[in-house]
């Protein structure tokens, strides 16, 4: 029990260094959007399930309800920031077709936000 | 009543006043009722507090939740806190009957009476408490309740006063809180009396050396003293008059009155009992020096009676800063003293300064005048506190001025009376040039109006107050020097 | 004594009202009141007579060393003698003078006239010097006012303030002198320090002292380099100008030197200095009259001329020099008061009070031709009248005194000019003819007619009867200045004397200067340089440099740069904290204690990089990402450090100004263009670094003296058993230091009212609504659900604060959320709609709720906030005080945020 | 029975997707962690067959779920999804394994 | 036995990496959408934190935490993307 | 430790005084926000914090073991608090300033503080 527990909480762990990783490393922040959020769903969700299984005194409901959230919420928050990148006029590399530029008024990418 | 009433009431009336006045912010009329009955109130229990303050017995200390004193926040009916209590009471009630004449339904709406009455709140809270805590919780809710009423109409210069009025209220909430944690985390307790105990006895070092500049720094910044007084007189003069007058009545001394309690309380100025307090003293007696002439130097060349006015309140902390800064207890009493005296006093110039506008239309000297003539009533009321100002005997301000500098020459501080003495003078040519200009000069083709009877009746109650300490001082000098007892250490 | 100036006090405040009932007559009914008051003074006579001293004593605030101790002396009395008479005819004259005035300025005239009588008495009867100063500078005030009694006059505003500054100038020197012989005697008592003055000039504060006494003695008599103000103080009504500027108030510097002569005299250089300050003074004032080219101004400076010989005979030594300064005050008042009633009945008749323009009045002025003949012939020492008999005294004193001849050269000169202008001023108005023909206003009345003939005659007739006047004030007034007494012989003849002759020499110079008067007084008028090197000059430039000192200073300091204000601000802070460092001169103790574990390394310096970052940001999101950043690391580092509800509420505040300030930063303009040079940065940026390092040594210091926290344990061990709460942060925080916690619900109740008064919607503005607004789909649809959760959790938050992590405080942050949720997804109004209520009315109603939730506590007794519990059912959980106050908390708190969320979203809306 | 076939749906909808979660977790991690990124971003238009609102919204609300792939958009009438697909060589591939996954048991409990 | 402290302890270093990563393209942008997934991955960060938290301390109080910032931080994100979508700010 | 918090405390505050001291009035109110978390943490540090310890009292126990100071956490909740009253109220008011003069320099919205009429007690004036 331990053991799982102990290896739940490292996968997770690996899990969202992997994302802050990809976070770093992609290209564009669409594709960051994907490392992070997603990655960091699994890797949190694993880390609350650890402490389920190496906590006795932690609630189950209160770990489940986590994730359950969890699951809820980062999505949601990755559509909502995705489609808001996407008009303002975020930075999206490698895309040649876009089917969406037709649908959504997509702002000329401006340099308001110069690197400091 | 019972101690633990008369200890709340103070705080507690004013509170339960902002949270109904709230609750009808839309009925202007009714708030103003009710924060007119809230202040009405408070003044009646500080008047039970101070002669439960002044009645020989121990001090009364109520410990809010019934905890052990050092456990939870007391409060102390222990001189000064009470005098300043009643004092505070005063002035809301005079500014009270004034703001009747001068704030309509707009800015009862938008909450000037919860504001006004949350600044008592906060001030008689400050003067109460002996939790150093609680005492920065105070000054948050006067800075907030201050700002508010800085920016109530809103207009441009009120929002520049307040951006800079916020700013370095934050800066100086900032020092003090910093200075609490240190001296949190060398004593462990945040009681004042068990403070003083504590810091007396030890070794010099830096950290508290630290704790105690910072806490002087963030005060002398609430109570406005040079170089930090900066904020100020821009911020009297953007705020409504009756706010105005409460401010300089109110805030820069409850800033004071943390300065007195922590140096001369806390860091034993008294004396000098302390290894840190004799620095903080040069340092305070330096500020006062400094702003005692520079202040009633700057107040010279306005022509905004606000502005002469803020000047001259800072000016005036310059005094009381220098009766503390002397460090012996009858520089205390004279800083006590001067304090009660000058809440009174500018709280009650600055209503003569709206009523002034009320009548000629104009916050310029320049373009004031004919006072005497149309309001004779007026300029009577306002003579007092002009006088007063100016130190002319017998009015309080003289008696004030006298017992510092005498406790100059006494404490072997002649260079503190030399600068009082000068910015004396100073004062004198200042206030000579506002009633000249105000009173006497006709105003040229414009009729000059009448002023409110509530204006008149505010002004009085506080004339009447400096009247009274001035044929009276007895009273108030036997408070005062009871005050420097109690900080001191060796009060009943 | 006590009992008489009570009286004069109150009766300066009544008596005065006739004049608002009657009309011209009423002066000689107010007149009655001095004379009253003269009376009682004369019926003290006997006692004085006697040589002794009457002392009277009131307690007024003991502490204070501020007893009111009166004492009546010789000196005293022969000022009581003045004050009161002088102070009845200028009363009847004032009447007959101010009939253009409305009857209320009669009236209020005539009461600064009675109180300033009042406050003379006080002056001259005051033992104890602090009463003496306040009716010192009460006098000053009422000069203040009477010379600006028309204030409507920008001439006589100026010279009221001019008096004003120098005299209450001087009084302050006075002050400092009385404390300071207060420090050295521990006593105010003017008679002792007199007594003492030998302890005094012991003392290192003596010449400081004596200083501050001739500073103030100087001012008040008008005496070189202070006298510019009496000619300006000429813009008073004429009666107050008789009154205080020459009969009586600026003698009172004489009277305080003369009081104070044995200190002044005891310091090597007191006689020098007064003789040379009086003989400048004379010189300078009889130029100036014989320059002036006004009637009032001739006596003033004449006045001036005169007081300087007061202040020489002080300073000469030896018993006939204090006859004579005697002597010659009483003949001055009397002469000079008389003349100036004449002067301004010439003015009130003919409304011209230049000199040159005067002329042939004898006719229709002619009871005050012959008063001012009378004067004239006293001032300009003509026997038999009082002015010839002080003369005399004069040039005895001067005579018998140690000193050169110089002071007695220049006494003969300034008295042959007084015999001058004492002729100009009577042959000019009334006996020449003038150059243009005069229109009388008003004719002469008895009211104005009869003042001065009295004080005339009574020069002539007390030189001529001067038993009676000798014995009760002269003799002793001498004895009580000069300590001892002295035989004094008043007489006109005393046979062929070296005075004699002098006064001859001084009379054949007076007919020379009325002689070639107009040359003179031409040649001396194209003169430029009175005008320029003049000390008034010097006086106004002295002033316009203080105003341009006053302006440039507040330009400097009130620069209106909040950069630069906060920047002095902070660098002072660190400079003072090293200043204490130094003068304490401990040093930084370093306590490295336990070792950091890597992770809250990490953490740390993640925190740190954020401030870092968004101090070098140039983009205001990015600052505020940044500086969410150190707020997500700060909180962390609570969690880690065993600090769950700090870390709560640290992150629920952080979502919330994330959702606050993008509501801001959408309607501003993010980037930032610098506003600051590369310098002011590098400045800055030593500033803030300054103030770190302090920091930072301070907290390691800090951590080396680190005490226990005795409360703190006890907390831990009470929190369950007396609190009856788990959570011993959240029992300290709604019942330990409620206190604190309903304070500072007190600030955000407040700060609510601050958003509803600062975003309020001003009618007439577009209500910003954003129903149209693209929202994402999803987001919409999840949205309910969300709303529900979170308001849910709130409840369960402020519920189970009191033993789990949570509490009001973040239960109400999280409430918020919940309901900024429903306003990103919906829309403000929707968010509204559902709340309901007004958020100032869930604010109130908190704070109504948290504060009535300490009150049944107080029962029986108890303190403000006891708690308490009650379990009425087994399965309903405790109920208590403490959980109705945290929900009072609760309320405020989501009022609050949500007066901020609707009011910021309806403007970013706009 | 319809409740059997909805709690059946429920099963499988929840089994896919915690497969998929984890499979394209690890897929994402290759990505990331593998020397050179080489990514072949798309926006891919997915037609969409539920017509239920809650439905559309569950099924945008999965395939943003699932690491790799976000919706961006869902069309005004609720006919059509846009993703962003972080590496895709075959978008129709792709769609049809969204359909294949999700949208085929979100359909059945929506009947 | 397994010390779960030093686990937590070892856990949270890494952790940290991440949280400095997420930090970093948080402050690096470059553009607004940059910043705010990376706030949202802080989110994640810090909910692992109070779990790691909760094992170390053995208090399960620590998860009511990470309970409350799932749904605390959604409100962010929510008003980041609002105002990505009025104000814009990519490149 | 101490070492840590002390030179973290001192660079988020120096940091802090950094962004306060800009003209910017966003960035003076973001530097404002800054400053109280640093002085929270200040707090922090001057509380025991030796021990990780939540400050929970365990169920069924009725009396607090080892655990960090509870009371420096009490004061620190409140200045959060407050410190977001005042961070909020301060964007409110910096909204406004921006509403009024459509300029955040602080040079442009704060009122010019020169004396405007020296003349005043000028002698020459009357
Ligand atoms: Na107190
Ligand atoms: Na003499």
């Amino acid at each position: 029990m331990i053991v799982l527990g102990v290896a739940m909480l490292a996968l997770g762990v690996g899990f969202l260094l992997v994302a802050a990783i990809g976070l770093v490393r992609l290209p564009d922040p669409f594709q960051r959007m994907h490392s992070a959020t997603k990655a960091g769903t699994l890797g949190t969700s694993l880390i609350v399930l650890g402490v389920l299984l190496l906590d006795q005194t932690a609630r189950l409901s209160t770990g489940l309800l986590t994730i359950l959230f969890l699951l809820l919420t980062l999505p949601i928050g990755a559509q909502l920031l995705g489609r808001a990148a996407y008009l303002s006029g975020a930075r999206m590399e490698g895309v040649d077709d876009d089917p969406l530029a037709d649908v959504l008024d997509r702002a000329e990418a401006k340099p308001t936000d110069r690197p400091d | 009543m019972g101690d633990p009433l008369v200890l709340l009431a103070p705080v507690g009336i004013p509170l339960l006043g902002v949270a109904v006045t709230a609750l009808l912010r839309t009925r202007p009329r009714a708030c103003e009722a009710l924060g007119f009955v809230s202040v009405a109130a408070t003044l009646i229990a500080a008047i039970a507090l101070i002669r439960r303050a002044i009645d020989g017995g121990p001090a009364a200390l109520v410990v809010f939740g019934g905890w052990p004193q050092a456990i939870g926040i007391a409060f102390a009916a222990r001189l000064p806190g009470p005098a300043l209590v009643v004092v505070a009471s005063i002035i809301a009630l005079a500014v009270a009957l004034y703001g009747h004449a001068d704030i309509g339904p707009r800015r009862r709406r938008r909450g000037y009476d919860a504001m006004s009455l949350a600044m008592l709140a906060a001030v008689n809270g400050a003067f109460l408490t002996t939790d150093l805590f609680n005492l920065y919780v105070w000054f948050e809710l006067a800075l907030l309740a201050a700002l508010g009423l800085i920016t109530i109409d809103r207009r441009e210069a009120q929002i520049g006063g307040a951006i800079r009025y916020a700013a370095f209220g934050m800066v100086g909430a900032t020092a003090v809180l910093a200075g609490i944690g240190i001296i949190y985390g060398v004593a462990g307790t945040l009681d004042l009396e068990t403070l003083a105990t504590q810091l007396g006895s030890g070794p010099p070092s830096v950290a508290v050396a630290a704790a105690g500049t910072l806490l002087l720094c963030g005060f002398a910044l609430k109570s406005g003293l040079f170089p930090f007084h900066a904020w100020l007189p821009a911020s009297y003069a953007s705020a409504p008059l009756p706010a105005a007058a409460a401010f300089a009545g109110l805030l820069t001394k409850m800033g004071f009155y943390a300065l007195l309690v922590i140096v001369a309380g806390v860091f034993g100025g008294i004396g000098a009992t302390t290894a840190v307090s004799p620095p903080l003293l040069t340092t305070i007696g330096v500020m006062a020096a400094a702003t005692m002439i520079l202040c009633a130097l700057s107040a010279l060349a306005q022509s905004d009676i606000r502005r002469i006015l803020g000047y001259q309140v800072v000016a005036q902390v310059g005094y009381m800063a220098a009766g503390l800064a002397i460090g012996t207890r009858d520089g205390v009493a004279g800083a006590v003293f001067y304090m009660v005296h000058s809440m009174i006093l500018q709280a009650n110039l600055f209503l003569g300064a709206g009523a002034i506008r009320r009548a000629t239309g104009s916050w310029d000297l320049t373009r004031a005048g004919g006072m005497t003539r149309s309001n004779p009533l007026f300029a009577f009321l306002f003579a007092v506190p002009i006088l007063s100002l100016a130190g002319i005997p017998p009015l309080s301000g003289f008696w004030a001025k006298l017992l510092v500098i005498r406790a100059a020459f006494d404490g072997g501080s002649a260079w503190i009376a030399a600068a009082a003495l000068v910015a004396a003078m100073l004062t004198i040519v200042s206030m000579a040039t506002i009633w000249s200009e105000a009173c006497w000069k006709s105003l040229s083709g414009r009729r000059v109006r009448k002023v409110p009877g509530a204006m008149l009746a505010g002004m009085a109650v506080l004339s009447a107050v400096t009247l009274a300490i001035g044929l009276m001082p007895e009273p108030l000098l036997r408070i005062a020097r009871l005050s420097a007892d109690a900080l001191g250490g060796t009060g009943s | 004594m006590l009992l008489i100036l009570f009286v004069a006090l109150v009766g300066s405040c009544i008596v005065p009202l006739v004049a608002r009932i009657m009309g011209k007559g009423a002066g000689l009914v107010v007149a009655l009141f001095p004379f009253g008051l003269l009376g009682a003074f004369i019926a003290l006579a006997p006692v004085i007579e006697r040589g002794w001293v009457r002392s009277e004593s009131w307690r007024w605030a003991p502490s204070l060393g501020l007893d009111v101790t009166l004492r009546l002396d010789g000196f005293s009395f022969l000022f009581c003698l003045l004050i009161t008479a002088i102070g009845g005819l200028v009363t009847i004259y004032s009447g007959g003078y101010l009939t253009n005035r409305s009857r209320p300025d009669r009236s209020r005239f005539l009461t600064l006239i009675l109180l300033f009588m009042t406050a003379m008495l006080g002056s001259v009867l005051a033992d104890n010097m602090l009463v003496l100063i306040v009716f010192w500078e009460a006098t000053s005030v009422l000069s203040f006012l009477l010379i600006g009694f028309d204030g409507r006059s920008a001439r006589a505003r100026r010279a009221a303030i001019m008096a004003l500054q120098v005299t209450a100038g001087g009084g302050l020197a006075l002050v400092a002198a009385t404390v300071m012989i207060g420090h050295v005697l521990g006593s105010y008592s003017l008679s002792g320090a007199i007594d003492r003055a030998p302890e005094i000039l012991a003392s290192p504060l003596a010449a400081p002292i004596i200083i501050g006494i001739l500073i103030a003695a100087f001012t008040k008599s008008a005496q070189f380099p202070f006298h510019f103000w009496l000619p300006n103080a000429m813009q008073a009504p004429t009666p107050a100008s008789s009154y205080l500027h020459s009969a009586t108030m600026v003698k009172l510097g004489i009277y305080l030197l003369a009081r104070f002569e044995p200190l002044v005299a005891g310091i090597w250089w007191g006689r020098t200095v007064l003789i040379t300050v009086a003989c400048i003074t004379m010189l300078i004032a009889a130029t100036q009259a014989l320059r002036a080219e006004s009637f009032k101004a001739a006596l003033a400076y004449s006045t001036i001329a005169s007081l300087g010989i007061l202040v020489l005979l002080v300073g000469l030594d030896g018993p006939a020099a204090t006859v004579a300064m005697i002597g010659f005050l009483l003949a001055h008042a009397l002469y000079k008061a008389a003349l100036f009633f004449c002067a301004g009945s010439v003015l009130h008749s003919t409304g011209l009070g230049s000199l040159r323009a005067l002329g042939g009045l004898r006719k229709s002025l002619p009871l005050t031709a012959l008063a001012c003949t009378g004067a004239s012939l006293s001032m300009a020492g003509i026997p038999p009248f009082l002015g010839f008999i002080s003369k005399e005294f004069l040039f005895e004193a001067q005579l018998e005194s140690s000193w050169e001849l110089i002071p007695l050269a220049i006494a003969v000169l300034v008295n042959a000019v007084m015999v001058g202008v004492a002729a100009v001023i009577t042959l000019k108005p009334f006996f020449l003819k003038a150059d243009h023909p005069i229109e009388i206003e008003h004719p002469e009345s008895l009211s104005v007619a009869v003042p001065p003939l009295l004080l005339s005659l009574a020069g002539l007739v007390i030189s001529l009867e001067p038993d009676w006047i000798t014995r009760v004030a002269i003799r002793p007034a001498v004895a009580a200045v000069y300590r001892q007494p002295v035989k004094v012989d008043v007489a006109v003849w005393h046979g062929l004397t070296p005075m004699l002759a002098l006064s001859a020499v001084v009379v054949a110079i007076g007919f020379v200067i009325v002689r070639y008067w107009r040359p003179i007084h031409l040649r001396l008028r194209r003169q430029g340089g009175f005008e320029r090197f003049g000390i008034e000059r010097m006086w106004e430039r002295l002033l316009r440099t203080l105003l341009r000192a006053s302006a440039a200073l507040t330009r400097l300091v009130e620069h209106g740069d909040l950069r630069r204000y906060l920047a002095t601000t902070i660098g002072v802070i660190a400079a003072l904290v090293i200043a204490t460092w130094w003068r304490i001169g401990a040093a930084p103790r370093i306590v490295i204690g336990d070792r950091p574990m890597l992770g809250d390394i990490l953490v740390t310096l993640t925190g740190v990089a954020g401030a870092l970052a968004a101090a070098r940001a140039k983009n205001l999101l990015t600052a505020m990402v940044a500086v969410g950043l150190t707020g997500f690391a700060v909180a962390i580092t609570f969690m880690t450090n065993g600090a769950p509800d700090l870390a709560i509420t640290q992150f629920a505040v952080e979502a919330l100004i994330v959702v606050l300030l993008t509501a801001l930063l959408l309607i501003v303009p993010l980037s930032v263009k610098s506003t600051r040079s590369g310098s002011q940065r590098r400045t800055d940026g030593i500033i803030a670094a300054s103030f770190g390092m302090v920091m930072f040594v301070t907290l390691l210091d800090m951590a080396a003296v680190q005490n226990a926290t005795p409360a703190a344990d006890w907390f831990g061990q009470m929190s369950y058993i007396a609190g009856q709460g788990h959570n011993v942060v959240n029992v300290i925080l709604v019942d330990f230091r409620g206190f604190d916690t309903l304070g500072e619900t007190a600030v955000i109740a407040i700060a609510a009212l601050l958003a509803g008064s600062l975003l309020g919607v001003r009618p007439g503005k577009r209500d910003g609504d954003d129903a149209g607004q693209p929202v994402h789909y999803s987001f919409a649809a999840a949205s309910g659900p969300l709303f529900v959760l979170l308001l849910v959790a709130s409840i369960v938050i402020l519920w189970r604060g009191h033993d789990q992590p949570g509490g009001g405080f973040v239960g109400g942050l999280a409430a918020a959320l919940a309901f900024a949720i429903l306003s990103l997804a919906r829309g403000v109004r929707s968010a509204e709609r559902t709340l309901r209520a007004q958020p100032s009315t869930l604010v109130g109603a908190g704070l109504v709720l948290a504060i009535v939730s300490g009150l049944p506590g107080m029962m029986g007794g108890q303190a403000f906030m006891t708690q308490l519990w009650t379990e009425p059912y087994g399965w309903v959980p405790k109920l208590s005080t403490t959980i109705s106050f945290d929900l009072g908390v609760y309320m405020v708190v989501v009022g609050a945020v949500l007066a901020f969320l609707f009011g910021l979203q309806r403007e970013a809306a706009r | 029975m319809s409740i059997l076939r909805k709690a059946v749906a429920v099963v499988v909808l929840a089994v896919s997707f915690v497969a998929d979660l984890f499979f394209s977790s690890f897929a994402v991690a290759r990505l990331v962690l593998s020397p050179r990124i080489e990514t072949h971003p798309a926006i891919v238009m997915v037609p969409v067959a539920v017509e239920r609102p809650w439905a559309v919204a569950l099924f945008a609300y999965f395939t943003s779920l699932t690491p790799g792939s976000t919706c961006l958009h869902v069309a005004d009438d609720r006919r059509t999804l846009y993703l962003h697909v972080l590496d895709t060589r075959d978008p129709a591939a792709t769609i049809a394994r969204f359909k294949r996954l999700y949208e085929r048991p979100i359909a059945e409990l929506e009947r | 036995m397994i010390d779960l402290q030093l686990v937590a302890a070892i856990l949270s270093v890494v952790l940290c990496v991440a949280l400095g990563l997420a930090g970093w393209r948080m402050v690096r942008g470059p553009s607004f959408a940059d910043r705010f997934v990376a706030f949202d991955m802080l989110t994640a960060v810090a909910v692992a934190f109070s779990a790691l938290t909760a094992v170390s301390t053995g208090r399960s109080a620590f998860l009511d935490i990470a309970l409350g910032l799932s749904l605390i931080n959604f409100v962010a994100t929510a008003a980041f993307a609002v105002f990505l979508e009025r104000k814009g700010g990519g490149r | 430790m101490n070492v840590l918090y002390a030179a973290a405390v001192a660079a988020i505050m120096a940091a802090a005084i950094y962004m306060i001291l800009s003209r910017n009035l966003v960035r003076i109110m973001l530097g404002l926000a800054l400053l109280s978390t640093g002085a929270n943490l200040l707090l922090f540090t001057a509380g025991d914090f030796s021990n990780r310890q939540p400050p929970i009292i365990a169920p069924g126990q009725d009396r607090l073991g080892d655990a960090a100071d509870p009371l420096a956490q009490a004061l620190i909740l409140t200045a959060i608090v407050i410190g977001f009253a005042l961070t909020v109220v301060l964007a409110t008011v910096v909204l406004r300033a921006w509403r009024a003069t459509g300029s955040l320099d602080a040079r442009t919205v704060e009122a010019t503080e020169q004396p405007d009429a020296p003349e005043l007690l000028d002698p020459d004036n009357g």
